[in-house]
């Protein structure tokens, strides 16, 4: 049992497949790489504001030449050496030459970056951006002794990029809390303590960070169920992944298990093609929005683990979220929403065989619905992720079909692999609606001018749904050169309210994470948006009290 | 006393139908060196005797009463020790599917010391290896064939092993079950006599089975006949092929074709089922045979086949079947092909009717080459040439019914509605002994017996009044009777509607019997032509003489 | 016109009562193992029927969308569930009916696809032998490696959700070969008997001899394919159900077991587990035990190829 | 025909299929919709960069190029780089190939031997407790759904009496430690491997026993096992020496036609009990539009079936002398 008190063991659901800081796209890789390279500002865990991390102090935003400064802490590499501003700029350097697409966007505006002195950094932008700060910065910072050998060596090749990301990483250089000891693929990966780590015994934000661990164990599991065993077992003390509302029950049964369930930044919809016929008409999708009982989703297929979203923008992001936006048809019964969607349409000019209310006001089961050219409405379909990639969305597919039968719209849901969704989505277009979702949205709305940005609706943009507002767009382009965080919460809102009045994606439900731990052995964990897996937690968990280190 | 005797012995069967009894109140004795033959139709439970001495007898199977005294020992009572040594020590047992007898995954040279080894423990594996080199120079095999496997013998090597194991530890009795069945005549005759020079060296009794009264009396002092599981007649050879008392016996030996029953009979008369009486003289018909008209003509046909079964090494095992062979039937003849088997005479039949193709040669039929038949003339060749195979049980679509199987060539060839088909087909069978034909009609065959197969077979051939017929070995799955009908039948055909008969036997006698010319096929190669009667009197072919020689004695003592 | 109909009748019971198929029957029946298929066979078939009386009971006992307005959670057994409601209130007990159905749905059609490929296949190969042959036998070996249910598992990820007859098409599809093996060396061997002989020396056409003549003879060999095919298409789709990869608008076991397990349920609750992986067993059981009766009553020379799977 | 013509035989036949299924697999993979690219789910990603990463990863070329392409590597070794790893593929699969491959043919070797031990015995006592029993359990086995009775046999064995790992193939807690030495560590493996074993042994024994007792059933009623008992030989050295090798033949034929499927139950076993062999790969790297991953994956599983085949072929001619190819 000394042994469980040493190694603080957590679970994960995949292999991290890469250590290539630049290839990682699958969550598990950010997971472990997150231990390893750190970033300038992190989110506090209470108030979600960016504070410093390697960075000293907020960054210094000069109006004058548009330049912001950064100091950095005194941080060393894990292997001793000094971490500088010249890495800094190495890593910004590297992203532009290599066009890193997860992170070029946010670069494109600034024009350059200097080392001032060895920890001083300074970004030089081309036009005021109000997420810099808040994006920008949030990139990882690489160490220039590991990396320049291989740029060099990628840059003469043909195809550079595809260079730099096949190359093989076994032991990444970082300076956060852990580092790498032993990976061997498909059963663990081994860290220890770093002896280097820059924020060993500071306070930060009023946590004394550790770590108070020596070594640290990731195992594989890839079934769920077994991990849950695992972690009720004692194999491991933590799983790092998302749990099934079903296992709550008997988790929270068990004395050492404590459950977590946090927030999270997601947003899950359902989008609209809005480039064709029938759902061009925003009264049609309006109608649709009425019918959906977000409450149903979230009693029956969620268990009660999510929150009904109202905006695009989470409720739980609270500085950006609008408070005040149509509900569509919120607290109504099944039929009232009926009534209400037949009258919206019935006076808009749609018509139907046999309606859905009848003369008696009573609702019925209709038949073939027509469409304003008094054409019937063809058969649609509802895409959905498949339901061994997320039993929820499928679920929800199926049931919206049920609702929207009861208008008498001719549709069916078809969930299919995540691939070929997202290629018939996004790549081409073709699709009539579909439910989608994103799990961890940055906590800056930015994301909205993505979404919506009617340059954006274009083949691989995401732009899906194909909006295409004037007033948005001008919003949207305000939105990101507001510096200020006030005025530009004003446009943010605006630009909520009036997506919600036009209705391209149907927000449906944000989850709520549940996340479990052992406590037998460690505990000491550190709740935020996103779950207890980040930085601050694995800086703070301690061996649990009354079990002394011989 | 006597080495063996069986008292009173009582054997049944319990089934799911209920019991049966195979053997009912047996009695004989067997003296040392001497030898038994016990005979009896299929059925009739010679096996079951054999296995109940050897107290091999299947798990339902009931001893109901009797003895079997072996030494002044019970066999029946004996304790397993005594018995399992007794097996293959003192008495040995050759089966009755010798075919089979062999383990197929272990060398033959091995099965054999096996026997050595389980019955002398004190015995090296070299000294029991030596043993074998004498058993099978005893037996006539070629030592160098010890170490190979059942597969790559022959039939008749096979039935020589099988011979050496059960010699292997001297018994004093041998059980041999149908020991020749499945050979051809020359190699049985052989066998046959080998198995007389052993008992005669070692002084081994010998208990031999089989329904063939011709193998039976070649060998044996003393004959049991049985008739469903009753002992008929049991005494001396010689008395009861002379004098034999009971119905079946004279039944037995009248319809075996022997050359001398032939002799008696120069013309003999056959009654099938509907009574109707046939007339079959056939040596004084040949009148009727126009000598220039040839229906048929084979010229320098060869063929070979290959035996090898892979794409790589296709040259490597041809093997030739016939070798420049030439003849000529003529219309309205009854032609006899003789030969032994693997001579070549299905591989002629086959290529007759344009199963097969020829490597090389020509052969007419009606002035026209057979070879270039093609659509329209082929159809018409299939409607005139018409053929009955060896195997009745096999030739016949187990999912057609008599009906149908007779039907089809009727449906291929002509466009009579049903209503027509069933009066032709009816009256034919009817013709044919198959009376009342609404019995047969929809009956399938495994309702019907070998003999009825067969003539469906003909009914088919003749359904579309062919000109000409093969007859492959018609009779040679059929016990001796019915191969009589057959005969007669085919003979009434060739009378009735002139068919043109090409009979294929490996049976001399048979062909003596219905043939107006004969050839004798050898290795692929005719070795001897012409009228059949010249030919039995005065072979002139090394090979035909075998042939002759190879019936069983008591057959020859009486050739004329 | 009554008279020639009573003769034509006479004419087809005849023809049944002595015919092979009638003694097949009979046999299956009087066999222990074939008579315990045949009774649990019936007891699915039943279940399979009884399928469509919940829903019109109450709607909310249909499989896929009815849930019970009352329950928002995984329930236990009751009187209004007889098997409980999974985690959104549907009935279980009616989902595991419907599953019946779709076994049913999945596995006869598929392997009566497969069987139909393979045997047309295995005839005209073992017929026409030479490169007709060795084409189709080499395609056959080739499709008889691939595992089955990964290149189902493939397609159906690279090309989106399959619906339920893309999956039996596919199953029937991958599924050919061992039959078409077994029914080509029962159709060489035939070949060589001489009654196929003798059918082309009556004049009989290549069509006519493999479609009336050699069909009914490796019959029985393809039905006996056929109740094995059965049980692999059955447990194939539960495969792919069961890993999310089956058509999502199907209530089948797979499907049921995939729902217990994706939401967490798996060892939470035994009522919905247990239920729909018995009912797989036992259907496939149940084919498989009607298959080895089958087996009993055929050549068992040839019957040793190809069973398993 | 020898052996050796047999074996070149053979192994053209393997080069030919396996480059027949990589054509197809490459066509399919092709036409699939979907890309690696279209799978990043970040929003800050604009269509230019993903439309340069496609161009990076060489998949904007026409099909016919990327073929030759794929081909030319394939000869030089190199079977293209994983999108999601970026490592060579061929690294990854030469990593997880062994442990496929070890889980693999001890199932099918354990397997095997048990149907054979226990289909001897089933048939040799026809008809008695033992038989019944045996029989009916074999079918219970036999069809078995596996995903089902692997969750299960892991809440029995791994959770609730607690006796073997959830899963995985090692104890990392041992293998991190320096001082472990080699014996532990296979003894480790050996440990992990029990229950997926189990599973899969307890899959497929029934199919195995099932034949042999039904062919030893038959070859007991065949004419030279009579003539054995008119030898004098024991029972016991009949039923070993000269039923068992005849009546196992069958089942070394079942064995090579059966491989495929035993492919599918080993994937699945390797997903529930994380066994991190190749059937698991290649079904994450399908779902994941990881081409050249998924692409060699099922092209080595299908070597491995092959060559599999291949020595049960072999195997066979050892075992029964009537066999020439
Ligand atoms: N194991 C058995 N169970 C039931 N009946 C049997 C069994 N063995 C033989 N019989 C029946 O007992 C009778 C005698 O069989 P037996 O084998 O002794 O005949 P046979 O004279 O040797 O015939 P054949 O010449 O065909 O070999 C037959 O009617 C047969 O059907
Ligand atoms: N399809 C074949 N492939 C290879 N060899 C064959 C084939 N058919 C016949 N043979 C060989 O050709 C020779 C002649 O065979 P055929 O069948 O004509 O003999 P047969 O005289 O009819 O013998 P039996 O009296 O046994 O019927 C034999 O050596 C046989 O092994
Ligand atoms: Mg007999
Ligand atoms: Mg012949």
């Amino acid at each position: 049992s000394k042994l469980d008190r040493d190694i603080l063991k957590i679970g994960i659901s995949e292999e991290p497949e890469t250590l290539n800081i630049w290839l990682a796209s699958d969550t598990n890789s950010r997971k472990i790489l997150s231990l390893v390279y750190q970033n300038l500002y992190i989110r506090d865990p209470e108030t979600l504001k960016l504070i410093p991390w390697l960075a000293k102090a907020d960054p210094l935003y000069d109006p004058e030449d548009l330049s912001y400064t950064v100091k950095l802490r005194n941080v060393k590499w894990s292997d001793g050496s000094d971490l500088t501003a010249d890495d800094v700029v190495f890593t910004v350097n590297l992203i532009k030459q290599f066009k890193v697409p997860q992170y070029i966007s946010k670069w494109r505006f600034v024009k350059k970056i200097e080392a001032v002195d060895k920890r001083t950094v300074k970004f030089y932008l081309s036009k005021p951006k109000a997420i810099f700060l808040t994006r920008s910065l949030g990139i990882p910072i690489v160490s220039k002794k590991e990396w320049s050998l291989v740029v060099k060596k990628a840059l003469s090749k043909k195809k550079s990029y595809k260079a730099l990301i096949n190359h093989k990483i076994e032991n990444p250089l970082g300076c956060g809390p852990f580092v790498l000891k032993e990976r061997r693929c498909g059963a663990y990966i081994f860290f220890e303590k770093n002896r280097f780590f820059f924020g060993k015994g500071k306070t930060i934000k009023g946590r004394k960070l550790g770590p108070y661990i020596d070594k640290l164990l990731f195992k594989v599991y890839r079934s769920a169920d077994v991990a849950i065993l695992a972690l009720k077992k004692g194999s491991i003390d933590y799983y790092w992944a998302c749990i099934q509302p079903g296992h709550v029950d008997g988790l929270s049964r068990d004395q050492n298990i404590k459950v977590f369930v946090s927030k999270k930044s997601a947003f899950y919809y359902m989008g609209f093609n809005l480039r064709k016929t029938p759902f061009s008409d925003p009264y049609l999708r309006r109608a649709i929005a009425v019918l959906i009982d977000k409450k149903f989703i979230v009693s029956r297929i969620l268990q009660g683990f999510a929150t009904e979203m109202s905006s695009v923008v989470p409720k739980g992001n609270e500085f950006w979220h609008n408070p005040d936006l149509p509900m569509y048809g919120a607290g109504l019964t099944r039929d009232e929403r009926i009534q209400r969607a037949y009258k919206l349409l019935a006076l808009r000019g749609y018509s139907w065989e046999i309606p859905p209310v009848n003369d008696k006001k009573e609702v019925v089961s209709p038949s073939t619905i027509r469409l304003l050219d008094g054409k019937p409405m063809e058969e649609f379909t509802i895409l959905t992720p498949p339901a061994g990639y997320d039993p929820h969305r499928a679920a929800c597919g199926t049931i919206i079909q049920e609702w929207l039968k009861d208008l008498g719209l001719p549709v069916t849901s078809r969930p299919m692999s995540f691939g070929a969704l997202l290629d018939k989505v996004k790549a081409r277009h073709d699709f009539d609606t579909f439910i989608l979702g994103y799990g961890m949205l940055s906590l800056d709305p930015d994301y909205l001018r993505s979404f919506f940005y009617s340059k954006n609706n274009r083949t691989r943009g995401w732009n899906m749904s194909g909006y295409n507002n004037k007033e948005f767009d001008k919003l949207a382009d305000a939105s990101l050169a507001e510096m200020n965080n006030d005025k530009r919460r004003q446009l943010i809102w605006e630009m909520q309210s009036v997506l919600l009045n036009d209705i391209p994606y149907f927000p449906l439900y944000n989850p709520t994470l549940i996340e479990a731990v052992n406590n037998k052995n460690f505990t000491g964990w550190v709740k935020m948006v996103g779950g207890i897996g980040n930085i601050w937690s694995l800086c703070s968990v301690k061996p649990a009290q009354g079990t002394s280190k011989k | 006393m006597p080495l063996l005797e069986v008292n009173n012995l009582s054997i049944d069967y319990k089934t799911s139908s209920g019991v049966f009894s195979a053997v009912k109140n047996l009695s004989f004795s067997l003296e040392k060196g001497k030898s038994i033959g016990i005979i009896g139709e299929s059925g009739s439970g010679k096996t079951t005797v054999g296995m109940g001495i050897m107290r091999l007898l299947a798990d339902n199977a009931i001893v109901q009463n009797g003895k079997i005294i072996f030494k002044a020992e019970d066999i029946l009572t004996m304790s397993e020790e005594k018995i399992v040594a007794l097996r293959g020590g003192k008495i040995s047992m050759i089966f009755q599917a010798a075919m089979n007898s062999l383990n197929p995954v272990h060398r033959v040279g091995d099965q054999i010391s096996e026997v050595l080894q389980v019955h002398d423990n004190k015995l090296s594996k070299n000294q029991a290896d030596e043993k074998v080199k004498e058993l099978f120079k005893d037996v006539g095999l070629s030592l160098s064939r010890i170490s190979d496997f059942p597969h790559q013998y022959s039939g008749g090597m096979k039935q020589r092993a099988v011979i050496a194991m059960a010699i292997a530890c001297k018994p004093d009795i041998i059980i041999a079950d149908e020991p020749t069945t499945a050979l051809d005549m020359i190699v049985q005759s052989q066998i046959l006599k080998k198995l007389k020079e052993i008992q005669k060296k070692n002084n081994i009794a010998i208990v031999l089975i089989s329904h063939d009264i011709g193998v039976v009396s070649e060998i044996c002092h003393d004959i049991a006949v049985l008739y469903k599981g009753e002992m008929i007649e049991y005494g001396k050879k010689d008395d009861i092929l002379a004098s034999p008392l009971h119905q079946f016996t004279k039944k037995l030996i009248s319809s075996c074709i022997t050359l001398e029953s032939i002799k008696n009979l120069s013309e003999f008369r056959g009654r099938d089922c509907a009574g109707n009486t046939y007339c079959c003289d056939s040596h004084n018909k040949k009148n009727l045979i126009d000598q220039k008209d040839l229906i048929l003509e084979f010229k320098d046909v060869s063929k070979c086949y290959n035996s090898g079964r892979s794409w790589f090494n296709r040259r490597a095992d041809r093997v030739a079947a016939l070798n420049n062979v030439s003849f000529n039937i003529k219309r309205g003849e009854i032609f006899g092909l003789v030969g032994a088997s693997g001579s070549g005479k299905t591989t002629i039949g086959r290529i007759l009717v344009k199963l097969e193709k020829p490597d090389t040669g020509t052969i007419t039929f009606n002035n026209m080459d057979v070879k270039n038949l093609k659509g329209r003339s082929l159809k018409e060749f299939r409607k005139k040439v018409q053929m009955v195979s060896q195997d009745p049980y096999q030739s016949l679509n187990p999912y057609f019914s008599v009906y149908d199987i007779v039907a089809e060539p009727l449906i291929i060839h002509t466009e009579k509605i049903k209503k027509e088909c069933l009066v032709l087909i009816s009256s034919l069978l009817e013709d044919l002994g198959l009376f009342p034909a609404e019995e047969y009609l929809y009956r399938y065959p495994h309702q019907l017996s070998g003999g009825q197969r067969q003539k469906v077979a003909i009914a088919r051939g003749m359904v579309l009044n062919p000109e000409f017929m093969l007859a492959d070995e018609p009779t040679s799955m059929l016990d001796s009777s019915v191969s009589m009908q057959i005969f007669t039948l085919l003979v009434h055909l060739k009378k009735k509607l002139g068919v043109t008969f090409l009979f294929i036997t490996h049976n001399i006698a048979a062909a003596h019997l219905l043939c107006d010319r004969v050839a004798v096929i050898h290795h692929g190669e005719i070795v001897e032509m012409g009228d059949c009667k010249k030919i039995i009197k005065d072979p002139q072919a090394e090979h035909t003489k075998e042939l002759i020689d190879s019936h069983p004695e008591f057959l020859l003592k009486t050739r004329y | 016109m009554t008279k020639k109909n009573n003769n034509y009748l006479k004419d087809i019971m005849e023809r049944l009562k002595s015919g092979m198929f009638f003694q097949y029957l009979v046999f299956l029946w009087k066999n222990p193992i074939g008579k315990c298929g045949v009774v649990l066979l019936i007891l699915f078939g039943v279940m399979a029927v009884a399928s469509f009386v919940p829903p019109l009971i109450d709607p909310m006992y249909h499989p896929m969308t009815g849930v019970d307005p009352d329950i928002s959670n995984v329930t236990p057994p009751g009187f209004n569930h007889w098997l409980g409601t999974d985690y959104m209130g549907r009935d279980l007990f009616s989902q595991l009916l419907t599953g019946s159905r779709v076994a049913f749905l999945v596995g006869v059609s598929a392997a009566f696809m497969s069987m139909v490929f393979g045997t047309i296949i295995g005839m005209t190969a073992g017929y026409s032998g030479k490169i007709l042959d060795t084409v189709l036998m080499r395609t056959a070996d080739m499709i008889m490696i691939m595992p089955t249910l990964l290149v189902v598992l493939l397609l159906s990820s690279l090309f989106g959700q399959l619906s339920i007859w893309t999956i039996v098409l596919l199953i029937a599809l991958f599924r050919w070969p061992g039959v078409a093996r077994v029914i080509r060396s029962q159709t060489l061997a035939l070949k060589e008997r001489p009654f196929i002989d003798a059918a082309r020396i009556s004049g009989a056409s290549s069509v006519r001899i493999l479609f009336k003549h050699i069909a009914p003879n490796v019959l029985p060999m393809a039905l006996l394919f056929m109740t094995f095919r059965v049980t692999s298409a059955i447990i194939i789709e539960a495969v792919l159900a069961f890993l999310g990869f089956g058509d999502p608008g199907t209530v089948s076991w797979g499907m049921m077991l995939q729902w217990v397990w994706k939401t967490g349920n798996m060892f939470q609750a035994p009522y919905w587990l247990f239920p729909p992986g018995i009912c797989i067993s036992l259907i496939t059981l149940s084919f498989y035990m009607i298959g080895r009766a089958m087996e009993d009553m055929l050549d068992p020379r040839l019957r040793k190829e190809g069973i398993q799977d | 025909m020898d052996i050796k013509s047999f074996f070149i035989k053979r192994s053209v036949e393997i080069i030919v299929i396996f480059f027949i299924m990589m054509t197809i697999l490459f066509l399919l993979f092709h036409f699939a919709p979907g890309d690696p690219v279209s799978m990043m789910v970040d929003p800050s990603m604009t269509s230019e960069d993903a439309q340069y990463m496609i161009s990076q990863l060489g998949l904007d070329k026409p099909l016919l190029t990327q073929y030759l392409v794929y081909l030319k590597n394939f000869f030089q070794g190199n079977l293209g780089n994983s999108f999601y790893y970026g490592e060579p593929v061929i690294g990854i699969i030469g990593n997880r190939l062994p442990n496929t491959i070890l889980l693999f043919t001890t199932s099918i070797i354990i397997s095997a031997f048990a149907g054979v031990f226990l289909g001897k015995i089933a048939a040799w006592h026809k008809g008695e407790k033992i038989d019944t029993f045996g029989t009916i359990a074999a079918l219970v086995c036999h069809t078995l759904f596996l995903p089902w009775t692997a969750l299960i046999i892991i809440w029995v064995f791994g959770y609730k009496t607690g006796l073997f790992p959830l899963g995985g193939m090692l104890t990392p807690e041992l293998w991190i430690n320096p001082e472990t030495n080699f014996l532990i560590k296979g003894i480790d493996i050996i440990y992990h491997m029990t229950l997926p074993l189990f599973t899969l042994c307890i899959i497929h024994f029934g199919s195995y026993m099932l034949i042999m007792r039904s062919s030893m059933l038959d070859v007991m009623g065949e004419d030279y096992i009579l003539t054995a008992k008119a030898k004098g030989v024991s029972d016991k050295c009949i039923c070993n020496h000269h039923i068992a090798p005849n009546a196992s033949l069958p089942v070394v034929t079942s064995i090579g036609l059966s491989l495929a499927f035993s492919v599918n139950g080993g994937a699945l076993t390797e997903i529930i009990f994380s066994w991190p062999g190749l059937g698991r790969e290649l079904i994450f790297a399908v779902t994941n539009n990881d081409y050249p991953l998924a692409l060699a994956s099922f092209l080595f599983i299908a070597i491995v079936v092959l060559i599999a085949n291949f020595i049960v072929d072999i195997l066979y001619t050892y075992l029964d002398p009537r066999i020439k190819y």
